[in-house]
């Protein structure tokens, strides 16, 4: 099977663009795209003939264009011998964009495949996104009449870490105070003031115990990746990274299991990490940063626990210590994360790739991680009832 | 039995569908049981209810009565609900493991400065305008330590 | 690479199933779902902890359970070391996910996947799932203002055909007549009375010059396909086919080019036929049945054209003289087509295949092609702007 | 230039979107101009109109007119619209191909016995209450055959 080469990521910042309905000038969720398409392949220095294969997050509901993956391969006239298609899985669909654009080319299909989407949310209030959401992270005839909301759970992974090991709620919000501070070196970022501890502990409360700044503002984003074969990545001139290897898996969980179970285990991230690190022959302390899906700040402590690069029970701790801060031990999310990179939800791993990918080329600027060669990505179903892994490598 | 009833205000905020198959269930809640379903051939029981078997995938179930006691696994205080809850926040929502090996995530109608991990809890209905939907409550007992 | 086989394929009936928002009992989606996947299992006589994949055809936006594929996994208790994911794609939803779920057996990410999926609409009126539709299968801007129907484009093919060949009104419309004969020997079809040429011309305009009866009903579905490694396969000692060969090719159109074009050669479907048989090693001639996804009498016309199982601009005199009726020189759309079987869009591929599968394991009953061996199918996207197509033949 | 205005009754049933790209479409449409893009580094003409260029994927495109002048490559009539079209059915919608290599679909203003194939056409405003919206009607001289 073909080797595969992550070629070039190009993005929009992360914020607020999606337009209101009575905005007289509308941001069109093509146009914004296609802007994105064109920068991607001119740093990836390939025709868009060579492009045999679309991979698209799907949009959400609020996107007036429909059967979204189509219609911009008939916008931009791309010719695909291989797949054109629009992908949905919570947190997990920027990843399932991406291996699946990985696959097209491991499998001979194209030698140049796009893994991308547009995410527009921000112009409808949370509390009614929520209405719809709500009916995604639950049982809409169990669950969801009890009112709970998609980080809900996420908070109640808190509550129990806090009674199981003694973590304080300041050393979890740390990750907040972290991913702020890598945040403002990253043009990307939807948030870029600086931040203490204080200002996270003192914001509106959400979910008990995370307030305002423990959890993912909304935000709106546009990213397209460039997965190439190694023939074409080395014909490109442009630098660019290899996939190493990759793991997965579900538990067969939706937020909850039907028994009683070690929650905050996240076994299945334990599990695709596991996968991984025997796919790529790594063990995790070879790993040199990790961007990892975690839209509260108590979830990047656990998923880096259940992966391996932090101590189980200590990650909390860990993190307020630095060691998950740039120039720490194992940087973690230096994009800056959920909390301040910003959450294009359907995106979030697609954008976690592009900061692999240049972190792992160097082209990190100010935030770069000194030697940085190899990187690990994660991203997750519900509760981390799933998770799929990847590790990048600098070519 | 469900011994508890929590009377609410208005209409469930979204309420739950009922097929042929969760009528028994739904039903159960407004006559005063707490009910799911155990495979006849594996003895799995499983919540919320299911007409086939998540252990085997066999289809023989049958419906039993089960504690509506347990204990609180894990919980939260939602503030930012959706706007179809706003009115009821902020409200508890809890991870209950009971004696059965179940985990039931559910609405927790306990003072927020009394709830914390472990807590025993019973079942209870929650009596809205339009109709019932189940919730926990402290359980008798526990709350004069 | 792994060699990937279909072992079982169940469904319910297609028809009307979706219940009124008022009615007092619910269908629910998963409950539907569940009964046919545990149907596919035990006639696959595979235990569900072989199960690692399950590939979804996402729901429409109708369907309350969101998320429904991570859903489904924690209600049937699925653990998966494969992917879990929802795919949307027009009328090719159905064939990518029957080609990702391969795709997850034939890169031994797990030796058995599910290909599977609802499909509920019916209880929302024509004229108002229109509303939806026409902003998929169009430009929102600049096409769906003017009034487009999904099926309109498909009527601009029969009016442009008809002045191309000379074909006849009766002559396209003899596919919707063949077709129910083929249904009325098919229990999972949702039109079984006798119906004739006459009928259909009688028939209510819809999109001149089809009548109801040329285009497809409102249909609800629920299917699961498993698919499974040749070893998972011949241990099972239950019957099933293996997957011979595949093509595809998106023709970077949308509904129609920004430039004048030959509409009705249906291009994408051709070079999707030539790189399934160079795939396959296999020359039209040497296709013995064909289920071609084919919403309205003038598009199975134009597909079987285009994938050479019809004579080019004869297609529809070749039809009127039988030659695709059970018993003719090649059988098309044995199922009933989308006409009489149904049309669950979202699902009718995963129909498609269903009915391969039973014709290739000479478990057709009636309707049984005598010697049937290989087997083609075939999906789109739009006007046929892009096609998957798949080969399958008696193990 | 848009010679002919056809009267609608009502408000578009489904108004397109402006951009700040678009707007020099429709505003164009608005007031008698009929224009799209054509790229400057390899002179593809696009349409609908782009703001990267379809065929060589450069961002440098340039507004132009163009002469709104066609024939029909195919048409249908439509008797089952969606709801908000409901009031306008029947009516008829077509693809029409122009001198400029553009294929163009759209709402043919055409009384349906006097279509087919092949007819010259000429794009029109269609005058609705709320805004304006592009459509075809018969091309003059066409008719008197
Ligand atoms: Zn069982
Ligand atoms: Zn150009």
């Amino acid at each position: 099977m073909n080797e595969v080469t992550l070629l070039a990521a190009s993005a929009v910042p992360v914020g607020k663009i999606q337009s209101r309905p009575e905005a007289p000038d509308q941001i069109l969720e093509h146009e914004l795209l296609s802007e994105v398409v064109r920068q991607s392949l001119a740093q990836a220095n390939v025709s868009k003939t060579e492009v045999g294969a679309m991979i698209f997050a799907e949009p959400h509901i609020y996107t007036k264009q429909k059967y979204f993956a189509t219609f911009m391969a008939g916008y931009l006239g791309m010719k695909c011998e291989g797949a054109v298609m629009e992908i949905l899985g919570n947190g997990m669909t920027g990843g399932l964009v991406f291996d699946r654009a990985v696959d097209e080319v491991r499998l001979g299909r194209t030698e140049v495949a796009l893994a991308l989407g547009v995410n527009l949310e921000t112009a409808v209030p949370a509390t009614e996104h929520m209405n719809y959401t709500m009916r995604a992270t639950g049982d809409v005839d169990f669950q969801a009449p009890a009112g709970f909301t998609p980080i809900s759970w996420y908070a109640m992974d808190a509550v129990r870490y806090m009674h199981e090991t003694g973590a304080t709620r300041e050393q979890i919000s740390s990750v907040a105070v972290k991913n702020r501070k890598h945040a403002m070196l990253n043009p990307l970022a939807q948030f870029r003031k600086p931040m203490t501890i204080e200002d996270v502990l003192a914001s509106k409360p959400i979910v008990h115990p995370l307030s305002l700044l423990d959890v993912p503002p909304r935000s709106d984003g546009a990213v397209c990746l460039v997965l190439a074969s190694r023939r074409v990545a080395e014909q490109s001139g442009q630098p660019y990274v290899v996939l190493r290897g990759r793991g997965s898996y579900h538990e067969g969980v939706h937020q909850i299991a039907d028994a009683p179970a070690d929650m905050i285990a996240f076994d299945a991230a334990r599990r695709a990490g596991k996968a991984l690190y025997d796919d790529a022959g790594l063990t995790p302390d070879q790993i040199d940063i990790a961007e990892v899906y975690a839209p509260c700040t108590i979830v990047e402590i656990l998923v880096a626990e259940a992966l391996g690069l932090l101590e189980k029970g200590k990650g909390a701790e860990q993190t307020e210590a630095g060691e998950t801060t740039l120039g720490g031990r194992i940087p973690i999310n230096t994009s800056g994360g959920c909390q301040s990179r910003g959450h294009p939800a359907r995106l979030t791993p697609l954008y976690n790739a592009l900061e692999l990918y240049q972190q792992l080329t160097s082209q990190a600027g100010p935030r770069q991680v000194d030697g940085a060669r190899i990187g690990l990505m994660c991203c997750e179903l519900g509760n981390y009832n799933a998770a799929l892994t990847h590790v990048l490598e600098t070519a | 039995m469900i011994e508890h009833v929590i009377p609410m205000t208005g209409n469930r905020p979204y309420p739950p569908r009922t097929s042929g198959f969760t009528k028994t269930f739904w039903d159960g809640i407004a006559e005063g049981r707490f009910q799911t379903t155990t495979c006849t051939d594996c003895q799995k029981t499983t919540f919320p209810p299911k007409p086939i078997c998540p252990a085997c995938m066999g289809a023989n179930v049958e419906w039993k009565e089960i504690s509506g006691r347990g204990t609180i696994y894990s919980y939260t205080i939602i503030h930012a609900a959706p706007s179809i809850f706003a009115h009821e926040t902020p409200y508890a929502v809890g991870i209950v493991d009971t004696p059965e090996r179940l985990r039931i995530g559910a609405r927790l109608l306990i003072p927020q400065e009394r709830l914390q991990v472990s807590m025993p809890v019973a079942v209870g209905r929650m009596e809205y305008e339009d109709g019932p939907f189940f919730g926990f409550v402290e359980a008798e007992g526990h709350g004069t330590k």
